[in-house]
């Protein structure tokens, strides 16, 4: 079975799911693992391929999420338009940051990113007039005509909304797997191998970071609107940097630059965070050290690991790197 | 006038803390390009391990301090062997998240052992001093004077002891403390060794002062990561430098301007000193 | 073709490159030579526009290319390699020399999520620039094995090919024949020369004496980031600042040039220390 | 690809072997991990008293039937998110209770109360939104405060003067109060300094604060937040040589404090205290001490009441899966509640669905607690 075949039978058995007429809970399951799935693309843009870790992930999210639920709710937008604006503004805060936080590299700009991280969410908790601060913001309505193009064809709302996160899922999918396939992701490769290198090899780092950063935040904005209308409840706590680790965690069990590991990683995780709620003193207990592991022995996750497997029977052309994704910056070559 | 000296104390006292964490810190960073994200964690442990021997063991104060700093450095070594020394070759990020995922599993641990509530540690020495209006604790004179004494201490193990200026060639120039000769191995373990020591006992120092709880790490990780940011990643002048630049804008931030601005002042400044100079304040090799 | 004038730089209190004036002639080979430390890589990287030089110009046909962004100089027709193996060793020989092409396509994110005709475009093209790299230095045939499954030798072509897929005008060379048997260097002596024949100019940095004087047209040496002298490789051996700065930095120099070997640990780790602080 | 099919499968296997005879499962969705753990384990441990008390006393009967309840708890970590998908999931494991502690999750899950399949909320948190939702379904659980910011203020006024300076916490509670506080204390004729209100969660060190709002000379201060942060500005107050009164927040219990800072330090503070005139009262905390070792917080001391409140009106009401018959019944209910069960002295539940309890209020002299009369109860 070719690549996309796999793809195409995973989202028509996805769309199977709302027709058996599950509880509320299981659709809600899936809307969720699909925002986070999202997310995952996001980080995974520029973490996989551009080899950046971008610890302020959780709070473009936010942005994308407070957005759409000013525009909808203070403005009295319509949420088709302000989903796509709200996008537009976390593609541009994006952008602000990736001006800044690109003159540093490695560590610092992770920590960079960790500091603007908390930012975002110190800036959403304390500016009460326009985000509600710690009361929140509050009945974000669906989108115009969900439930009314939902109940046409037999189903709730919550039916609706599993298939609005499902095609925003395919877009995601579609969007990360054309950039990637592309002249620019190909480039943006290249930088995950170094800035020296990709440098030499005549290609304007600084310019590549920058659209990578904003097609990530651009992404995250998109899942942020895809919560705020699906919940209709916007705190400050899901826009901080536990969220960001939290995605960063599922991110790493699916398999970091491959494009199956972020669809992977939150459907598996998030199905057995469901099912460890009986445990959940544990739960960190054993995310905790799963992380390490994962980090040191599996750092492609999942997918790698069935890479790894799969190699052993077919021939070598098709043998997954041994070596991590991204190689250690080189040294620049001074004598 | 008095109000001004007051809030000066304030800030010396917590800058005193802030400098003790971020210390160790910027030596990991600076020795096993390490960004320790599980610092906080093991700050926290450190004031519940001082916790457990004054409730738990019934010994004093500063036996409990020392205890609880022995306990952390240990673990700290153990880290380091287990965990970042294996990982010494893996892309840069690979350590980061390891260690996130080491501060998730303390965390939980310390919930699971300890419970979620507030522990609270009695300060060894009730009470206050009043100079000339201006009042101070004299568990906040201990932290100040602890601070300043390992501080030097530091400095003097750095500079003046065979296995500190090891410790500092290496954070130089690891390849070259490689090929004088020097055992980097046992430099990484010592290092993450010397920096739970100080997390710890830091943690020890400001605990009668505030409460200890599992999630107490997490804020004053963010906060040392600022500090080491902005005085320049592995640099021990900076670390020292950022703390009490970092708590004396907050101090004096939020006093005359916001105390909600007090929260977000730190990192308002890291954006801008690394918007300004990457690099950090203190500029050093990497 | 390419023209430098005064050109310096500082690293701290240092000088690495220093009040340096020369020309490198196109559709020649150009080797610069010198004892370790002399600053012919930090010649290489002021050129290519890894470093802004603190005094000096440079001209490159013409134009002042004196502060680009490498990606610019690249695009302007200077490609180099690296000291080592520096390629991208867990993707395909061709997605390296793809890369490489990446200079002369101009299709951006918006064409990649819309898939355009540019991008499209843009695609086909690097898959032929890709390939014609990789015919150029004789690896078509591997061009889907990983470039890490390759050999040393078959390494250094890909890098070759990364650079070339550029289209560049001149290409630096920076020691190519490091790490390679005598046999290799050969086969990489045959196809500079090959790539000179084909049009293209060439400056190489490199301690493989028997390499330098069997290639090269013109000889620059340096000595202390100075230029000491500049010529034929008949002019040059018998330079007697030439024979001064290799016999002053090496006691047994007999053999002008096979420096690595005579190095003492000292001379080693001076450039180390001062890669640490600038890198 | 495989977890996607088999997660729904997973789920329908749990949620059909949930219901058992004549148990009736009690939802909750709440911080079990994380930041505020401590705050959700204190509701869920009263809720789980509650329970442990009203089963070991042989159950509820219902419609002539007995009986008893389990509860089912599951970590939201304080995400609106998680509490929206846990209650889903309760849901539709036929719960038709559930207690959710924070404003967020509360707000999000409002709307879902009268959708397919209904359910009572009780909701933990004092936010003002809760109410102004005019939901149906909604049992809110903490008792009003407006009661007592009268009495606190003349009390305050009378004993130490007309400058009031303000510390409380900065969360949604802590400004509401902070604001009726200020309405009140400006009403009798006193003046109030400008607002310090820190973060009681995140602040390090109070020092700075406390400097600050004592720079202008106050009289009495407002203070408040859970109890142990609160303990510690009253000491660094004190410490700094603050003379005056405090406002306690009734977030903040006396009996909580004074376990971290001497009594004497709590001096001229006026604040609630629960009640120990009813037998219930001293069962309950020395029951609560012996099974969780620690003192009861208010969280676990209404939400106690709470579970015994929800029992006793669906008695009244004679179903168990009727939320709109058992909301029907909370008035009564909370009436009628047994003193041998009674921690507070319910008053009854408005009929939106608001808990009305007399708390007595107490000032502090000598390190002894005071009651202090309430004049007028505002209705």
């Amino acid at each position: 079975m070719k690549g996309w075949m796999w793809w195409v039978a995973v989202f028509v058995l996805a769309a199977l799911v709302p027709l058996f007429n599950p509880s509320g809970y299981v659709l809600d399951i899936g809307v969720n693992i699909m925002i986070y799935a999202i997310l995952a693309y996001g980080m995974n843009v520029l973490l996989g391929y551009t080899g950046q870790l971008p610890l302020a992930h959780a709070g473009f999210f936010g942005i994308g999420a407070y957005a759409t639920g000013i525009l909808t709710l203070k403005a009295g937008w319509s949420f088709w338009l302000a989903w796509p604006v709200a996008v537009a503004i976390t593609a541009l805060a994006g952008l602000l940051l990736g001006l800044v936080a690109f003159r540093t590299k490695g560590d610092t700009f992770a920590i960079f990113n960790l500091g603007v991280g908390v930012i975002i969410m110190l800036v959403i908790n304390k500016w009460d007039a326009l985000t509600g601060g710690n009361d929140g913001l509050n009945g974000i309505q669906p989108p115009g005509g969900l439930e009314a193009l939902a109940n046409g064809v037999g189903l709730k709302l919550s039916g609706g909304f599993f298939y609005l996160a499902l095609i925003s899922l395919a877009l995601t999918v579609i969007a990360v797997a054309r950039a990637r396939g592309s002249v620019f992701g190909r480039s943006l490769i290249a930088i995950r191998g170094g800035d020296d290198l990709a440098r030499s090899a005549g290609i304007d780092v600084y310019s590549h970071k920058l659209r990578a950063m904003m097609l990530s935040t651009a992404i995250a904005g998109f899942a942020g609107g895809l919560y705020a209308t699906s919940l209709g409840f916007l705190g400050s706590a899901s826009t901080g940097p536990i969220q960001t680790f939290t995605i960063l965690l599922y991110l790493l069990v699916g398999g970091l630059g491959t494009l199956a590991g972020p669809l992977l990683g939150p459907a598996l995780m998030y199905t057995l965070a469901q099912n460890l709620k009986g445990l959940q003193d544990y739960q960190y207990i054993i995310f905790g050290p799963l992380l390490v592991l994962l980090i040191m022995f599996a750092p492609q996750g999942l997918v790698g690991l069935w890479h790894r497997l799969t190699a052993r029977r077919t021939p070598p052309p098709a043998a997954p790197p041994a070596t991590p994704p991204h190689q250690k910056e080189v040294t620049r070559a001074g004598s | 006038m008095i109000t001004f000296l007051q809030q000066f104390l304030n800030a010396l006292a917590l800058g005193g803390v802030y400098a003790l964490v971020a210390l160790g810190l910027t030596l990991v960073y600076g020795v096993m390009r390490v960004p320790n994200f599980a610092h906080g964690g093991l700050y926290m442990l450190g004031a519940y391990l001082t916790y457990a021997s004054l409730t738990g063991l019934g010994i004093g104060y500063v036996p409990s301090l020392i205890l609880a700093a022995i306990g952390v450095a240990l673990l700290a070594a153990l880290m380091e062997r287990v965990i970042f020394y294996p990982l010494r070759n893996a892309p840069h990020v690979s350590p980061m998240i390891a260690a996130i995922g080491v501060l998730f599993f303390l965390e939980a641990a310390v919930q699971l052992i300890w419970g979620p509530d507030f522990k609270q540690i009695p300060a060894p020495i009730n009470g206050i001093v009043e100079i000339g209006g201006i009042i101070i604790t004299w568990q906040r004179v201990i932290i100040i004077a602890a601070s300043v004494v390992v501080v030097v201490g530091l400095n003097y193990f750095l500079k003046r002891t065979l296995t500190g200026a090891t410790i500092e060639a290496m954070s130089q120039n690891r390849e070259g403390a490689r090929l004088v000769g020097i055992n980097t191995n046992r430099v990484g373990a010592l290092t993450f060794a010397i920096s739970g020591l100080l997390a710890a006992a830091a943690a020890a120092l400001i605990a009668p002062t505030l409460l200890v709880s599992p999630s107490m790490g997490e804020v004053m990780n963010l906060k040392v990561f600022a500090i080491i940011i902005l005085g320049g990643m592995g640099s021990v002048p900076g670390a020292i430098v950022g703390a009490f630049l970092l708590s004396f804008a907050e101090t004096f931030g939020g006093a005359y301007i916001s105390l909600d601005f007090a929260d977000v002042i730190g990192f308002a400044m890291l954006v801008l000193v690394l918007a300004i100079r990457p690099q950090g304040l203190f500029k050093r090799g990497t | 073709m390419l023209e430098v004038k005064g050109l310096g730089i500082r690293f701290g209190g240092n000088h690495a490159v220093q009040d340096v004036t020369a020309s490198i002639e196109a559709g020649k080979i150009t080797a610069i030579i010198g004892p370790n430390g002399a600053g012919k890589s930090t010649f290489f990287n002021l050129i290519s526009g890894f470093y802004q030089p603190t005094t000096g110009s440079i001209h490159f046909m013409g134009q002042d290319i004196t502060r680009l962004p490498t990606h610019d100089v690249v695009a302007r027709g200077i490609a180099r390699t690296f000291q080592t193996t520096t390629i991208y060793k867990e993707l395909s020989v061709l997605d390296n020399a793809m890369i490489g092409h990446r200079v002369r396509t101009r299709a951006g994110l918006w064409d990649a999520l819309l898939r355009t005709g540019r991008e499209k475009h843009d695609e086909e093209e690097s898959h032929v620039g890709g390939m014609a790299a990789l015919q150029r230095v004789g690896l078509a045939a591997q061009a889907h094995l990983p470039a890490g499954a390759l050999t040393q030798e078959g390494q250094k072509r890909v890098g070759i090919a990364m650079a070339l897929s550029s289209d560049p005008k001149l290409l630096l060379l920076d020691e190519p024949a490091a790490g390679m048997n005598p046999e290799e260097t050969v086969n990489l002596m045959a196809l500079i020369r090959e790539l000179v024949v084909g049009g293209l100019s060439v400056a190489l940095v490199e301690h493989k004496m028997s390499l330098v004087m069997g290639l090269a047209d013109e000889i620059l040496v340096m000595h202390h980031g100075q230029k000491i002298a500049e010529g034929t490789p008949a002019q040059v051996s018998r330079d007697p600042a030439v024979i001064e700065a290799y016999l002053g930095s090496h006691a047994h120099g007999g053999q002008m040039g096979q420096a690595s070997n005579g190095d003492t640990p000292a001379s080693t780790t001076v450039p180390l220390i001062k890669d640490s602080n600038h890198a | 690809m495989k977890t996607r099919l088999l997660f729904p499968a997973l789920v329908l296997a749990l949620a059909s072997s949930a219901l058992a005879d004549k148990v009736v499962n009690i939802g909750y969705s709440g911080p079990l991990s994380g930041g505020a753990a401590f705050y959700g384990k204190d509701v869920q441990s009263g809720i789980e008293m509650g329970i442990n008390d009203i089963n070991k006393a042989g159950g509820v009967t219902v419609a002539g039937e007995k009986v008893t309840f389990k509860l089912v708890s599951l970590d939201d970590r304080y995400l609106p998110n998680e509490t929206a998908t846990n209650v889903k999931r309760l849901t539709s494991q036929g719960i038709d209770i559930i207690f959710v502690p924070h404003a967020g999750g509360i707000l999000t899950v409002q709307p879902l109360t009268t959708r397919d399949p209904s359910f009572l909320l009780v909701a933990y948190s004092s936010e003002p939104a809760i109410l102004a939702a005019k939901n149906p379904l909604t049992f809110m659980l903490p008792p009003r405060y407006d009661n007592y910011l009268q009495p606190f203020v003349s009390t305050q006024i009378k004993a130490f003067g007309k400058k009031l300076g303000m510390i409380g916490t900065t969360s949604a509670y802590g400004k509401q109060w902070a604001e009726a506080v200020t309405g009140e204390w400006k009403k009798q004729g006193g003046t109030v300094g400008s607002n310090n209100g820190v973060d009681y969660g995140t602040t390090v060190d109070y020092s700075a604060a406390v400097t600050k709002a004592l720079s202008e000379k106050p009289d009495v201060l407002f203070i408040g937040g859970p109890s142990q942060p609160t303990a510690l500005v009253v000491k660094a107050a004190r410490e700094q040589g603050f003379k005056g009164g405090f406002i306690v927040m009734d977030q903040a219990k006396f009996e909580q404090m004074d376990q971290i800072v001497p009594v004497a330090y709590l001096n001229g503070s006026v604040g609630v205290l629960p009640t120990k005139e009813f037998a219930g009262t001293q069962v309950f905390v020395a029951q609560y001490q012996k099974a969780y070792k620690k003192i009861p917080t208010s969280e676990a001391a209404l939400n106690y009441m709470g579970i015994n409140v929800l029992a006793k009106a669906m008695e009244l009401a004679g179903t168990t899966t009727d939320p709109v018959k058992i909301k029907a019944n909370l008035d009564a209910a909370a009436k009628a509640l047994p003193r041998s069960s009674t921690v507070f002295k319910m008053l009854g539940v408005t009929p939106d669905g608001h808990a009305d309890a007399e708390f007595i209020i107490a000032s502090v002299k000598d390190g002894k607690y005071t009651k202090l009369r309430v004049s007028k109860i505002f209705k």
